[in-house]
């Protein structure tokens, strides 16, 4: 399958390693990736906080260049992204006036635009079922985060409060998900940087229920809820007053180890908290239903 | 010996009572066989004499049930006997009757198992209580000679 | 809107009327259920709590517009979409509260505590005008220079580094003279 | 003293009423004894004073009484409140009767109608006397098995004379309950049962009605504390239901009414 | 003796597996006065309801008792078994093996021993029991419609269109009520006199119904199918008969600043007068307490311009006496009145207004043609207060209850004034929105999204005057208790809908229960929500409890339709489970000795009072009487009757004493 | 016969023990909370010998206020008929006085003048009656108008009279009174003592003989009954304090196995005493049910048993709840029927 791809900034940058273990998985999974050309950021937080219009034309230059490319489904790996662009195409799509408007800021011709695709439209439970040569024997929370779910109308997955794509997949590649109740809380996202103490707050509950129902790994598929949960886990520790250690791992790098791909092709070794499992995994705590 | 079985008279209410305890049956919740119920169409129509009566009569412990205040199937005969029960009980506290064998309890139609629970601890409470020897019987204690002077 | 009918004039300027004539947003869909705040990570956090700032617009006494703009709940919202998610009335607030924002923004009356997320915005803003992709090196430096948060995440750059996640330069577009125009053109007229 | 008898003196020359029923002096000092005053010369023998404690409400309602014609009742505040439970009652009409009301200083006043007597009632004080509340204290204060066995005492003297019944003013059933075969309500004997439910159905059938005379305890011969039962029932009414008996003209009956929010905490 | 038949039921499994049916069987065939007693698999079945028959023709049984299921179950099955064969139903009982004995209890002794046990007290009472027959009571087939308002009008047409005749008495002098009063009417808008008028018309039109307006009800007397009612015809002073309608008089009338009853006092009115141009029917009274002529003898103005002559003035009230078979109550509301406002300044300050006189400041007929302006200088008000619950749910005023409609034409009143003043501003003080209808949610919501009414929740605690505007006092209990202030020109009240007045005594007149507030108080809250409990008597719409238009029709109809049933037959025929009082012997004729405290105890008015008489006429004593046709048989008299003079059938002081006694 | 003993106050413990011992049941005077009654007693302690009259009669010795008479029982369809055995245990009547000893006449005459009651006569059988002189007397008393008096040994088989604080003086009037004696040789002194101390004085107020014979005369006179009677409250108090008041009725009552017949005491003063099934009551007003209990003590048991249906006690005036006084009016009606000859 021919996809286009958005990768976003973060997957330049701070979360390469989701972008690594996307390209390393692609080819075994039968996608075929074409970054579109000259793509630029989103606009996050700071666009659609501010300036609504920027918040607008900055994802639809993307969706005008992508088209320009002939690409006809984009996938946008970052959930953030994912939601910027698709709240774009979405608005551009029923304002016809405000596509013109749009069309003329951003100084390109804007049609239909792309069919903007998330990580869990694009993976198939057939697709990596079939593939599996090591299965991932553990337990893990799939953590969907705000912007895969959020705002329903625009997510396309089955079940907004309590989304099952995701478990599915792990599932395929031989986890076992966990049933819990922080699948699609905010972890704080955008206030990272600003107000790592809300954000260490927020996460630390995500974690503590993963932990509780027994999980040994989290799985995300957003760079923010990556950061948030990994990067941030030292400030999580001292808000909680307590170590945890549970990795948390991008769905790519779940299904990319299931396939028997190498550790380092993943990008395993960039997390802050190291992935590490136990040979023969036992839950260490019953889980609470 | 065998362990004493107490004797318990029930007068209640056709209509929510009564039902509650046929629901008791249809929902098979099992009860002490203890209970004999007077079937009345009212828990206004019972008598407080009726209850004497009983007690006359050999009974070791009484229910009183009927519709909960607002359901009674005539509107009000629950009100009334409402009262008629509390003054009633007062005369009984004062005379020294004891009130642990005499129990008034709302029981509608939908509460089957609420009949079931009330049978059955009132069964119990009274059979710790032991046998009513306190309270006259009928004919029982007609020995002229005790009455002399 | 033009279901709103012979009223359109009847308050004028109001902030409701303003946020519904740029969003489409009515805050008068609001009934005070209170879902939002019930659901929203931050409310604990907010001066005002999400159906407040709501009630607020809808109030509309004097001040009651002036107070909505200078709280620092409209900046600690993290745009989760959570209350939108399950508002009974589908109001879309996180909208709401962009629209809130850029009028805070513009009037001068942001929050004393929004400082730093408002340099956070500028920053990360000024790094795509400059390059048009996100450099996170550029926006962390320009971040603390604004803010003079110097010391903040200290031990996490390095680590980032370490790991290779941190590019030292940014990886501009080509075609950076045209992000620079969308800048431009959607710079807001100052009223 | 002058004027009550003054008052039955004016009331029979006038022709106003035909018979006053009032007191004279008894076969001892302790003892007064009812009077049937019907002409104005015996008016003069007619007393008033702490000996007078039969409620003479109770003759209105004796045939041979009522044959004399309209009556005067000498009343003390027990006696006026059996007037307005009788009208309650439709024992009496409003105009049946003229009181002639003594009260505890030995003002005499006369009370032409019932309203009147509504009004007179009303300014009285009405309650338990300390003896009384004490002797109820008492007993409610006994432990349940020394209560039962104190009332079985008091009771078990009980020989079914129906003194009690004969003066209560308000025991005026033409077929009293412990007459009635069929069924037998009340076991015949004055045994134990029979002696319990005689004067519990006493109690309650009296209960919101007693007017608080204490005839029923004068009268038993056996001395027996009646009065009590009756005393502790309507206090009950008055505390559960805000009812009094004998305050009003009008049917306030505090069995026959009720409030949807009547207070109890013993029925589950 | 008893010839007691006594028929033990397996009821397959169901108690055969618990007990011992057999030995049960055996110890019930050992009672005295049983003849005959078997067990059988299924006694409800047509073979064992056969084997009852038989053995009542067989064995001359003089009672039967079925040890089967539950009474409520089966005993109408088998009491017509027993009435097949010629045993009166009534002497038939049942013993309930099944659900109150197999099904709740193990098997054992102590089960077999207690089924016996519950055959043997049944035996025992049917020894007591009495042939009894239904009660049969004619019917008059006429229905009395008390009120004229849009309930009485619904009822009337309802019952009259079933082909009944309908009497529809109104005290004004003309029908239609408060309705008639009104604007446009929730949630849809229509205008209320364009849907009332036609029915109104048709209320004067239809064959069936006799119209008394300017009429009260004078005393009544009866019982169900066969009450008998008083009609007091108020004098009009114009003879309905001769008068045309033409107006004429009214033009004339010199008195002419009388405040309109009709318009909420907003309007003047003559003293001869129609209450408004629509009314049925078209003519005429005089007002006599603001006539000149009957002030000061001296005017008949409208005599003297009367075409048709047809001006009476010396009429004089009229009693009609009637016999209807059923009653409707359907006597309205009003609402709070002045005084009780004194914080909001209602009687002192002209701007402050009931929710009705805004009705008719709204109301093309009213005094402004619709437009709404203000009372005291008749200017648009810029912005007007509506303040909900005024007097509603306020136990201080003694009204805990919820006045219902307010809600809802509070949000139509603010609409309205919005839809005719498009710069007006339109502020809601409010303490919960209670819009539970079809339809009614979104109305509410329409007023608050589209029409911008301001909403604010909380109570107004004071209004007073400043700088010609009207100062509202509140807060916004949704912000924390904010308080509030408006600067209004016109406040409306959403005043509390109260019983009429005179609810108290009408209800005595007519011996029905009415509850704390006064309002009239249905036989059961739930199941038996037109009638009253007086049996024969009806009720529907505000006097019953506050209610609104489409409420207030839906209960008509349903009064109507239980009329409709009453009325469907000839006679009707009761249980005969009802209380009677004893007699006896003369001199006493019956143990009662008619202290009536019974009467009070009666749920149902059932007791009446009966003089016993002797051959010459003279009264002996009053004694109680049960009205069969209205007792219910709860027996709350016969518990409270101290001399045992008054029994209820079928469940008979002897029956149930001999039932403790076997035990 | 007569013989005089002594017998001390001391020794009365003495007495009762060995009569006990004797198997008799010994009942006397005893004071319970303020009232005396006759109880049944096994020592001395309790006695409460200086009374003027208990408020109840001492008939109940031999006529209880109420008796079973027969049990039915009920075994299925099978219905036996038991007779109760009449209690009568061997009884002394210790310390009544002498119009409760006298009363024992009029009682026997009842319940003996054509076939004796089964129930009663083995009581009176087995009695014995330890009479005590009336040391005081009140003004209710009126046994010397009736053919008594204070000392009256009429009814007593042993009658005793103070002779001073200590002491009283036993005569031993009958067999009966012998036999006593001889089962306590101990408590009785031999002696006659020196002269018993002053009775109490009962001044006679009218003659019974005379009122019986004029009784019938009054019949008629419908105003005097009524002017008697008319405070009368229909209760029953007189007649069952009264010590030779007999009327009784018989009902019967069950349970689930067992039924009785009960003879309980009644009153002639009652409303419903002579209401006919029919409705009818031939004695509808109190007068006549007052006239008929007059006639019945003063005038029909003369007639037809020759004993008064009255001792004196003045029990019935001194319970009266409305201060009916007999003796006051059958002075009255003496005096009137002196007066209307």
């Amino acid at each position: 399958m021919k996809l286009g791809l958005f990768p976003g900034c973060s997957l330049e940058g701070s979360s390469r390693e989701y972008l690594e273990s996307l390209t390393a998985i692609a080819p075994k999974l039968g996608l075929e990736l074409t970054e579109v050309p000259d793509w630029n950021c989103c606009g996050a937080t700071a666009a659609h906080s501010l300036n609504a219009k920027l918040a607008l034309a900055l994802p639809a230059r993307n969706l005008a260049l992508a088209e320009r490319a002939g690409i006809t489904d984009l996938l946008v790996p970052c959930s953030a992204c994912y939601a910027r662009l698709m709240a774009t195409h979405e608005e551009l799509d029923r304002d016809e006036e405000r596509k013109r408007e749009i069309a003329d800021i951003i100084e390109l011709p804007l049609q239909a635009g792309p069919k903007i695709v998330s990580i869990l439209d694009v993976l198939s439970t057939d697709g990596v079922a079939g593939r599996v040569s090591r299965p991932f024997a553990h337990r893990v929370a799939c953590y969907y985060g705000c912007y895969l779910t959020r705002p329903p109308k625009l997510s396309t997955l089955a079940r907004t409060e309590d989304p099952r794509e995701m478990d599915d997949l792990v599932r395929a590649a031989g986890a076992e998900p966990v049933a819990w109740a922080f699948k699609t809380e905010c972890c704080g996202a955008g206030l990272s940087i600003t107000r790592t103490d809300l954000v260490a707050e927020l996460a630390g509950r995500v974690l503590d229920d993963a932990e509780r129902r027994g999980a040994e790994a989290i799985v995300v598929a957003c760079p923010m809820c990556h950061t948030n949960l990994d990067l941030r886990r030292d400030a999580i520790d001292a808000h909680r007053g307590r170590r945890s250690r549970l990795p948390v791992l991008y769905l790519t790098q779940l299904i990319g180890l299931a396939l028997g791909l190498d550790e380092r092709a993943l990008g395993l070794h960039r997390h802050h908290v190291p992935v590490r499992f136990r040979p023969d995994p036992q839950p260490t705590v019953a889980q609470e239903i | 010996m065998a362990e004493f079985e107490p004797k318990i008279v029930a007068f209640v209410c056709n209509w929510c009572t009564y039902a509650g305890a046929d629901l008791t049956g249809t929902s098979r919740i099992k009860y002490s066989p203890n209970v004999r119920m007077i079937r009345l169409p009212c828990t206004g129509r019972i008598d407080f004499m009726l209850l004497l009566q009983a007690f006359g009569q050999g009974a070791d412990g009484i229910v009183v049930s009927g519709c909960h205040p607002g359901d009674c199937h005539y509107t009000s005969g629950n009100f009334h006997a409402r009262r008629r029960w509390m003054l009633f009980r007062r005369l009984l506290e004062f005379l020294g009757v004891d009130l642990r064998r005499v129990h008034f309890a709302w029981v509608s139609a939908a509460e089957g198992a609420k009949w079931a629970e009330l049978v059955n601890q009132v069964v119990e409470d009274v059979r710790k209580l032991g046998p009513y020897r306190e309270f006259p019987r009928r004919l029982a204690a007609a020995d002229s000679r005790a009455e002399v002077a | 809107m033009s279901d709103s009918g012979h009223h359109s004039g009847v308050h004028p300027q109001t902030l409701a009327d303003r946020v519904e004539a740029d969003t489409g947003q009515s805050a008068f869909r609001c009934y005070q259920c209170g879902k939002c705040t019930a659901g929203c990570p931050l409310a604990a956090e907010m001066d005002l709590a999400p159906h407040q700032i709501l009630r607020l617009l809808q109030l509309d006494l004097p001040d009651t517009g002036q107070e909505v703009l200078a709280s620092a709940a409209i900046w600690l919202c993290l745009t989760c979409e959570t209350c939108v998610s399950r508002c009974p009335q589908e109001v879309d607030l996180p909208r709401i509260m962009d629209r809130l924002r850029d009028e805070s923004r513009e009037r001068g009356l942001a929050h004393p505590k929004a400082k730093d997320i408002l340099a956070f915005h500028d920053a990360f803003l000024g790094s795509i005008a400059r390059s048009g992709r996100l450099h996170e090196v550029g926006l962390i430096a320009a971040y603390k220079l604004k803010t003079m948060h110097l010391l903040q995440d200290v031990a996490v750059a390095p680590r980032l580094m370490a790991r290779g996640k941190l590019a030292p330069l940014p990886h501009g577009i080509e075609d950076r003279g045209a992000v620079a125009r969308i800048f431009a053109k959607c710079r807001r007229e100052k009223p | 003293m002058d004027t009550l008898q003054t008052f039955a003196s004016a009331k029979l020359a006038a022709g106003e009423v035909k018979i006053v029923i009032g007191y004279q002096a008894g076969s001892d000092a302790t003892r007064a004894r009812p009077a049937f005053v019907s002409d104005t010369a015996e008016a003069a023998s007619l007393i008033y004073d702490d000996r007078c404690r039969q409620n003479l409400a109770v003759y209105l309602l004796k045939p041979e009484v009522r044959a004399a014609g309209r009556a005067a009742v000498v009343c003390g505040p027990a006696t006026l409140r059996t007037l307005l439970q009788y009208a309650a009652e439709n024992r009496i009409a409003a105009d049946a009767v003229v009181a002639i009301a003594v009260d505890a200083d030995g003002t005499v006043t006369e009370l032409a109608d019932l309203e009147a007597v509504e009004t007179h009632v009303a300014r009285q004080p009405r309650g338990l006397t300390p003896e009384q509340q004490a002797e109820i204290d008492r007993i409610d204060a006994l432990p349940l098995g020394e209560r039962w066995q104190w009332w079985s005492r008091e009771l078990g003297r009980c020989f079914k004379c129906y003194a009690c019944r004969a003066a209560c003013p308000l025991c005026y059933c033409s077929r009293c309950i412990t007459d009635v075969n069929q069924p037998q309500w009340i076991p015949v004997a004055a045994d134990p049962l029979g002696n319990l439910e005689w004067n519990v159905v006493r109690a309650m059938h009296l209960a919101g009605r007693c007017v608080d005379c204490g005839s029923c305890a004068e009268a038993c011969p056996q001395g027996i504390r009646i009065d009590l039962l009756n005393r502790v029932l309507a206090r009950e009414a008055v505390v559960d239901f805000g009812v009094a008996a004998g305050v009003s003209r009008r049917k306030d009956y505090a069995l026959a009414s009720f409030k949807p929010d009547d207070k109890e905490e013993f029925i589950r | 003796m008893s010839r007691i038949g006594v028929f033990i039921c397996h009821c397959g499994e169901n108690i055969g597996a618990t007990v011992d049916t057999a030995a049960v069987a055996a110890a019930s065939a050992d009672l005295p006065g049983v003849v005959h007693s078997v067990d059988y698999k299924y006694m409800c079945s047509d073979p064992g309801q056969n084997l009852i028959k038989d053995a009542i023709r067989e064995k001359k049984l003089s009672g039967v008792v079925v040890a089967a299921c539950s009474p409520r179950m089966h005993e109408p099955t088998f009491r017509r078994a027993c009435q097949e064969v010629g045993l009166n139903p009534y002497l038939c009982e049942m013993a309930n093996l099944r659900e109150h004995c197999s099904w709740v209890h193990e098997q054992g002794e102590a089960t077999t021993e207690k089924a016996a046990d519950l055959v043997r007290v049944m035996v025992e009472k049917v020894k007591r029991n009495r042939p009894l027959y239904p009660i049969n009571v004619p019917i008059t087939k006429t229905a009395l419609v008390l009120g004229g308002g849009i309930a009485g009008i619904q009822a009337a047409l309802d019952i009259a269109g079933a082909g009944h005749r309908v009497i529809l008495v109104e005290r004004e002098a003309s029908i239609g009520g408060h309705m008639a009063q009104l604007s446009e009417t929730f949630p849809t808008l229509d205008c209320s006199q364009c849907i009332l008028t036609p029915r109104m018309v048709e209320v004067a039109q239809h064959p069936n119904i006799t119209l008394y307006t300017y009429s009260e009800l004078e005393r009544v007397e009866g019982f169900i199918g066969n009450f008998r009612a008083v009609i007091r015809k108020k004098a009009r002073s114009v003879d309905e008969s001769a008068c045309t309608g033409c107006g004429a008089c009214i033009q004339k009338c010199p008195t002419k600043k009388i405040p309109s009853e009709f318009n909420a006092d907003l309007g003047p009115r003559t003293a001869i007068y129609v209450p408004f141009p629509q009314a049925v029917p078209n003519k005429p009274v005089i007002d006599r307490d603001h006539c000149t002529y009957y002030r000061t003898g001296k005017c008949k103005v409208c005599e003297k311009f009367c075409p048709a002559n047809a001006i009476r003035f010396d009429q004089e009230d009229l009693l009609v006496e009637v016999e209807v078979g059923a009653i409707v109550v359907t006597t309205g509301y009003q609402v709070a009145g002045a005084a009780e406002f004194g914080e909001y300044g209602y009687g002192e300050y002209p701007d402050v207004i009931t929710g009705l006189q805004f009705e008719r400041l709204a109301s093309a007929s009213g005094p402004t043609q619709g437009v709404i302006r203000r009372p005291s200088d008749g200017k648009v008000p810029e912005t007007v207060v509506f303040i909900a619950c005024a007097g509603s749910r306020d136990a201080a005023r003694g009204r805990d209850y919820c006045s219902k409609i307010c809600c809802m034409y509070t949000a139509k009143h603010a609409m309205l004034y919005r839809h005719k003043v498009h710069e007006g501003n339109a502020y809601v003080f409010y303490m919960d929105i209670r819009a539970g209808g079809k339809m009614y949610e979104e109305f509410v919501r329409r007023a608050i999204e589209q029409d911008r009414v301001r909403y604010v929740r909380g109570r107004v605690s004071r209004i007073f005057e400043r700088d010609g505007k009207l100062v509202v006092k509140g807060t916004d209990t949704l912000l924390a208790g904010r308080p509030v202030e408006i600067q209004a020109d016109l406040v409306v009240l959403a005043t509390a809908m109260i019983p009429q007045p005179d609810a108290e005594t009408f209800a005595q007149k007519l011996k029905i229960s009415y509850d704390e507030d006064r309002f009239l108080s249905e036989a059961h809250p739930k199941l038996r929500p037109v009638e009253m409990n007086t049996a024969g008597i009806y009720v529907a719409g505000a006097c019953q409890a506050p209610k609104d238009i489409p409420e207030t029709v839906a209960q008509a109809s349903g009064a109507a339709a239980k009329v409709s049933g009453l009325f469907s037959k000839d006679e009707l025929s009761r249980e005969p489970v009802v209380a009677v009082v004893n007699r006896c012997a003369p001199p006493d004729f019956s143990t009662c000795v008619g202290c009536f405290l019974c009467e009070s105890a009666c749920p149902y008015q059932a007791i009446e009072h009966e003089e016993i008489r002797a051959r010459d006429g003279s009264a002996i004593k009053t004694v109680a009487k049960v009205n069969q046709g209205v007792c219910q048989g709860c027996g709350t008299c016969v518990a409270l009757c101290r001399s045992k003079s008054i029994d209820l059938q079928g469940f008979t002081n002897e029956q149930v004493f001999s039932e403790i006694v076997i035990l | 016969m007569s013989e005089t003993r002594i017998l001390n106050r001391a020794a009365l413990g003495e007495l009762i023990a060995a009569l006990t011992a004797a198997g008799q049941r010994v009942l006397a005077p005893v004071e319970d909370d303020g009232r005396v009654e006759f109880r049944e007693v096994t020592d001395a302690d309790r006695l409460a010998l200086d009374y003027v009259q208990t408020v109840t009669s001492a008939k109940a010795v031999v006529f209880p206020r109420f008796e079973r008479m027969l049990r039915f029982a009920m075994r299925g369809k099978d219905v036996t008929v038991e007779e109760v055995p009449p209690a009568s245990p061997p009884t002394v009547l210790l310390g009544a006085h002498p119009c409760d000893a006298a009363s024992f006449a009029t009682l026997r005459a009842v319940f003996t003048w054509d076939s004796g009651d089964a129930y009663c006569e083995p009581k009176l059988a087995a009695l014995t009656v330890v009479g005590l002189s009336c040391a005081r007397g009140d003004d209710f008393c009126f046994c010397t108008s009736v053919g008594g008096g204070p000392a009256d040994a009429r009814g007593c088989d042993i009658l005793l009279s103070a002779l001073d604080e200590k002491t009283y003086r036993a005569e031993i009037l009958t067999e009966r009174g012998r036999a006593l004696v001889d089962l306590a040789p101990g408590a009785f002194q031999p002696g006659a003592g020196a002269k018993p101390r002053p009775v109490a004085a009962i001044l006679p107020r009218f003659a019974a003989a005379e009122l019986t014979e004029k009784l019938p005369e009054l019949f008629g006179d419908a105003s005097v009954w009524r002017q008697q009677s008319l405070r009368c409250l229909g209760c029953g108090s007189c007649a069952y304090v009264c010590p030779t008041c007999t009327c009784f009725d018989i009902q019967d009552e069950r349970s689930r196995y067992d039924a009785m017949r009960v003879r309980t005491w009644d009153a002639c003063g009652f409303g419903h005493f002579t209401l006919h099934a029919s409705g009818h009551n031939p004695r509808g007003k109190q007068s006549e049910r007052w006239r008929q209990r007059v006639m019945h003590k003063f005038a029909y048991q003369p007639a037809r048993l020759q004993v008064l249906g009255c001792v004196g006690c003045g029990r019935c005036s001194r319970s009266c709840p409305v201060d009916m006084n007999l003796g006051e009016h059958l002075e009255r009606l003496a005096a009137t029927a002196a007066g209307s000859e």
